[in-house]
């Protein structure tokens, strides 16, 4: 077999991982630096953000408001360090990507614009038109490709972690196209390999989103981190899962259930005002929303549908020059994806599952309990995400973690052996495994598709945007027998010519343990925290459940859970307030 | 990232697939109405060449005197000529249409940071050709 | 690809002058070929007697406009000729036959049409 | 409305077959299934062989390009419905790539392409992020914008002949991006790219066919920018001509410098 040796090797060429290959090459160009993706890089899905990421960037506004609203976003659950140092590193990381070219929107000046977005006390939200994920990861991208020592493997599937000496040293890879399954090592691995929502059947989520990463690190010996804590987007399209972006609310959307009725105003978000008002009403956290979605669907204040309950996003008002202006992709998804023009009709939505707040533990700098192992971005769960993730933190969550791991592991690279051959023997290991189970085997009799569905909607069923105890351990059960009729999976596909099915069934292999994993997670946590509801236990309890939950797997497939507190710094717990006025809280909450 | 070369090998081997390359056809352009379109535009050129060989021949017998000139607008009386000009003509008209109507995209106008609408840019060329097609007739036809 | 910057700078220049000639093509030819080729054989419109054409070609203005509207549509004539041999018949192999056919057309005509505007 | 549609699908597997051909499918047909539906429905429960790159699914990640009847299309933004009832509808590989198996073509040389233009900003001698943002106003940003919309999907290069005639032509989209970077008022790159651009394999290897653009399905333009490029090529040429010595492409100013 061969094996391939660079010094730092990026699972994941999405926003975090570009940027943290760019920071690594350069901390020391004689490094050389490996970018695994299983798609084309400029295909991650970073692609597909649309409102924008957030950085301090007026005057007005202050670093420790954008914590304060973090914070308290996060239910409090955020590692406070971590978020200081997030919001001090957010404005510069977005400058930087200024730098290489990003269109950002500008004001009249020349100066960066910036807009509302969701939970935020300021407008702080930088953006390139709605499609600014997409503009980031091109401008990343194309960024990358003037950096000689960055290393591409285009489309080549991860499958294991190396791990020798409770050190991480390189994975196992499948070139898609050709089907070679080979090894390539390095002296330091870091995983970007983005969210996992396509364990739930309706997700704003791509395809290739399936928490590998999470998977990866946790078969390795890794924990994972405040796995239950699952954000819903209040407005996704019915059917397709498509969202339709917190910007047409912060533009001055309203929420309107089938009587035409700002609802939102029913669940202690503040007065309805005409314009929008930052934390008041549509602009509430993501959590507030979709709860408040639940509670109007069991008043029976929805509209039903072909796909399930929605309620109605108006933009009419805002006018046709507006909507162009501002929200022109928001627009093109409504007319070429629902055949609704949102100028003059009304958007049907519903909440969508849309971001993993929970991920492999990481330290501030992206450093993982496993010697060698790294994470960044939506894999990785440092904590300034908390229970509840901001809109637009997390765009800049991947540029400033992506860049800090990439310098740590550059450092750590340097003082590194290269890897030693026992490595060999476990690559060989794995290359058996994936032919023997997968390529070569004919007696499987379980489609891959049927589990998945299964699966999803366990998964839903169990640990949607409310949970209770029956529902869960209902789900864990059903996850078992699932992932026991995984061990019989069979495939049509026996070629090496870029199987996809192959891909599909490692990559449920994958979802099946991030599903036992929520679970396990959301079963232990009896509290309610942020996207985390619990209707046996509807109340926040901070004298147990102010920690983070780790859960880690067994050699034998078992899972446990334990804590780890949660890092306060300046903030004390308190209560989440929305609606008029609540911003001067962040004001006054600080202590030193 | 594999070379290309390494790759494009005439039989399979395990993990050097081969991959299927069609070569284009002669006759590409008669296989769709956007690329027929196209070809005949390009080949409007020839009619542009026969137009200055006629001229040319043209600008001989008008220089060899009225008896030459004359058997000369005989020879455009023919049939044949005719049928010849018309077919020029038309390929003309294709090129003078597809120009104007190109040339705004080779050639953006702003005004006040926006772009103008293509057809506002296009509009003037239209005008020129028409004013220039008119004094021409004009000069011609003036004292016959 | 291999960087050949000189010929590039040279189809920079042959592109201005197919460009120039498509301009002229478009605008002065459509009338002219309308007039002498339909119009006037036809008799929809009255021949403009020899005369009159002496007259009009005694002025520089209107030699100039002559050798102008044949010089610069064949150099546009040869720049689309190229390139639709090239892509229509795939015949790039016979790159420079094409090119010197082409472009030495347009010279030759360029230069009987000068020869013959002086000469009249 | 029929409640079936039939896909004619191009199938290749290398380890067995000389040439593609084409399978018949039947599939429901749903108002608001798109072709990817389709084929992601076969894949699920007809034929696990069935071989097609998709991510996103909204259009944005230019990954799911095919040729649907003979279109080059987002197969993720084309609804079944549009050919109407009782249709067979035909998707195959994007044209003049080459084929790696089934619906899949192989991009390495579209990305040996991209990166050969140097779609990157180029600014040497960048002042310190303290200094802030380069200062770029809205006008000026609508200048490149339209060529930034690019998702590489690579329809633009499935509709140019001039692709299926020369493998060496750069192509639309890398060079739209190319010009992208030369508008950009920060970027001081246009001499540097101007070999690669200003050569017979790049901007002047188009003959203003235009099928790039109808095509694209972000409007980005690239027969446009393209034409737009060679104007300033040759602009570039007739300067250098009269001021031979002396000529340089003088680097655009920035609110920085
Ligand atoms: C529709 C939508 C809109 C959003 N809008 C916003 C917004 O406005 N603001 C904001 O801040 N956030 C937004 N987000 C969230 C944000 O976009 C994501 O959290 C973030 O982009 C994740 O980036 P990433 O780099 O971690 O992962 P991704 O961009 O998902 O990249 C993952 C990478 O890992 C690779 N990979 C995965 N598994 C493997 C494997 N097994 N082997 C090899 N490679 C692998 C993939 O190929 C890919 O390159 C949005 C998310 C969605 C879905
Ligand atoms: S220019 Fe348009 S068609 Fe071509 S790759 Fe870019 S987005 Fe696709
Ligand atoms: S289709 Fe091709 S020839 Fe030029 S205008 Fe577009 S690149
Ligand atoms: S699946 Fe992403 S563009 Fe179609």
């Amino acid at each position: 077999m061969e094996i391939r040796s660079h010094d730092i090797l990026l699972v994941g060429g999405g926003g975090a991982g570009l940027r943290a290959a760019i920071a690594a090459a350069e901390v020391n160009p004689k490094l050389s630096v490996a970018v695994v993706s299983k798609v084309y890089p400029m295909r991650s899905h970073t692609v597909s953000a649309e409102g924008g990421a957030a950085g301090v960037a007026k005057p007005d506004d202050s670093l420790d408001e954008h914590a304060y609203d973090t914070i308290s976003g996060g239910d409090w659950m955020c590692d406070q360090d971590a978020v200081e140092a997030f919001v001090k590193e957010a404005p510069l990381e977005l400058l930087q990507l200024e730098r290489w070219g990003c269109p950002w929107n500008r004001e009249p000046d020349g100066h960066i614009a910036v807009r509302a977005f969701g939970g935020m006390t300021n407008k702080r939200t930088w953006f390139a038109a709605d499609k600014t994920g997409f503009h980031m990861l091109h401008t990343l991208f194309q960024t990358t490709l003037k950096y000689q020592p960055i290393t591409r493997y285009d489309e080549y599937f991860v499958t294991k972690l190396l791990v020798d000496d409770g050190r991480v040293q390189g994975v196992v890879a499948i070139e898609i196209m050709s089907g070679k399954i080979q090894a390539i090592t390095a002296k330091a691995v870091i995983l970007c390999t983005g969210g996992c929502g396509r364990v739930f059947p309706f997700t704003t989520n791509a395809n290739i989103k399936n928490g590998d990463g999470m998977a990866l690190a946790q078969r390795a010996g890794a924990p994972l981190k405040d796995m239950e804590f699952v954000q819903y987007h209040p407005t996704g399209l019915p059917f397709t899962g498509i969202l339709i972006t917190e910007a047409a609310r912060a533009e001055g959307g309203y929420m309107l259930n089938k009587d035409g009725y700002r609802y939102l105003q029913d669940y202690d978000l503040g007065k309805p005002q005409p314009t929008p008002v930052l934390r008041s009403m549509e602009l509430g956290p993501r959590d507030r929303l979709s709860q408040a979605f639940v509670k109007e669907d069991q008043k029976g204040r929805t509209i039903p549908t072909e796909y399930g309950p929605v309620v109605h996003l108006d933009l009419r008002h805002l006018g046709e020059k507006l909507i162009n202006a501002k929200l022109p992709f928001v627009r093109e998804l409504c007319v070429k994806y629902q055949n609704i023009d949102p100028v003059t009709e009304l958007i049907p939505v519903r909440p969508v599952v849309h971001y993993m707040m929970g991920g492999v533990s990481t330290d501030i700098n992206g450093a993982t309990p496993m010697a060698g192992l790294y994470a960044a971005g939506e894999v990785a769960c440092v904590s300034i995400n908390g229970a509840n993730r901001l809109g637009s933190n997390s765009l800049p969550e991947c540029l400033v973690f992506g860049a800090r791991a990439g310098h740590a592991a550059a450092e750590f690279a340097a003082s590194q052996k290269a890897p030693n051959g026992s490595v060999w023997t476990q690559a060989t290991n794995e290359v058996l495994r994936l032919e023997q189970q997968y390529l070569h085997k004919t007696s499987g009799r379980e489609r891959i598709a049927t589990l998945r569905e299964e699966m999803q909607k366990t998964i839903e069923a169990g640990a949607g945007i409310y949970r209770e105890e029956a529902s869960l351990k209902q789900a864990r059960q059903k996850i078992q027998e699932l992932q026991e009729r995984f061990e019989n999976v069979g495939l049509d596909d026996h070629g090496r010519t870029f199987n996809t099915e192959l891909i599909s069934a490692l990559e449920l292999g994958f979802m099946l343990d991030v599903a036992q994993s929520i679970i396990e997670c959301a079963l232990y946590r009896a509290e309610s925290r942020g996207a985390h509801q619990r209707t046996d236990f509807p109340k926040r309890d901070d004298q147990k459940f102010l920690a983070h939950s780790l859960v880690r797997r067994s050699s034998d497939g078992s899972l446990s859970v334990d804590y780890l507190p949660v890092k306060i710094t300046h903030w004390p717990p308190g209560e989440r307030k929305y609606g008029e006025g609540s911003h001067k809280a962040s004001k006054q909450t600080k202590v030193s | 990232m594999t070379e290309m070369s390494e790759l494009n090998q005439a039989a399979h081997t395990e993990f050097h697939p081969r991959w299927y390359r069609k070569r284009l056809s002669t006759w590409w352009w008669l296989g769709e109405w956007h690329y027929l379109v196209f070809i005949l535009r390009e080949l409007s050129s020839l009619s542009v060449a026969w137009f200055v060989g006629l001229t040319l021949f043209q600008l001989r017998a008008f220089m060899r005197g009225p008896d030459s000139y004359g058997r000369f607008t005989d020879t455009l009386q023919s049939p044949i000529m005719i049928a010849l000009n018309l077919i020029a003509f038309c390929f003309i008209m294709l090129h003078a249409i597809t120009w104007f109507n190109l040339a705004p995209r080779a050639m953006p106008v702003r005004v006040g940071g926006k772009r103008v609408p293509e057809f506002l840019v296009a509009a003037p060329n239209y005008v020129l050709w028409i004013a220039v097609s008119a004094f021409v007739a004009w000069l011609l036809l003036r004292t016959s | 690809m291999s960087e050949t910057p000189k010929k590039a700078s040279n189809e920079g220049f042959l592109w201005l002058l197919f460009s120039a000639g498509g301009v002229v093509a478009a605008i002065l030819i459509p009338i002219q070929l309308f007039l002498f080729g339909l119009a006037f054989p036809l008799g929809w419109l009255p021949q403009p007697s020899y005369d009159h054409l002496v007259y009009l070609m005694s002025s520089p203005w209107v030699r100039l406009y002559l050798f102008v509207m044949c010089s610069l549509p064949l150099f546009h004539w040869a720049h689309r000729f190229r390139f639709t041999l090239y892509d229509g018949l795939q015949v790039k192999h016979l790159n420079e036959v094409i090119f010197a056919f082409c472009y030495g057309g347009a010279l030759v005509g360029t230069v009987l049409a000068a020869y013959l505007l002086l000469s009249i | 409305m029929a409640d079936k549609i039939v896909l004619e699908i191009a199938r290749y597997a290398p380890e067995r077959d000389d040439k593609p051909s084409f399978q018949s499918f039947e599939v429901p047909l749903r108002k608001e299934w798109v072709v990817l539906d389709a084929l992601n429905y076969i894949k699920d429960k007809v034929d696990g062989t069935l071989t097609y790159r998709w991510s996103c699914r909204m259009g944005i990640c230019g990954s799911c390009g095919m040729m649907v009847n003979g279109e080059p299309k987002l197969t993720c933004a084309t609804f079944l419905t549009s050919y109407g009832n009782n249709a067979t509808v035909r998707v195959e590989p994007l044209r003049y790539f080459p084929v790696i198996r089934d619906l899949v073509t192989a991009l390495s040389d579209f990305l040996v392409k991209l990166q050969k233009v140097k779609p990157w900003l180029i600014h040497p001698n960048q002042p310190p992020l303290s200094a802030g943002e380069f200062l770029q106003t809205p006008e000026q940003l609508d200048l490149y914008k339209q060529f930034s919309m690019c998702i590489n999907c690579t329809l633009c290069y499935a509709a140019c002949p001039v692709v299926g005639l020369d493998q060496e032509f750069v192509g639309p989209a890398a060079l739209a991006l190319a010009q992208r970077y030369n508008l950009d008022n920060r970027d001081q790159g246009s001499a540097e790219r101007l070999a690669t651009l200003a050569h017979p394999d790049g901007i002047w290897g188009c003959t203003f066919v235009g099928e790039c653009t109808r095509v694209c399905p972000k409007h980005v333009d690239p027969a446009g920018a393209i034409q737009q490029y060679k104007l300033t090529a040759a602009l570039d040429w007739v300067k250098s001509f009269i001021l031979p010595r002396g000529h340089k492409d003088a680097p655009q100013e920035t609110a920085h410098d």
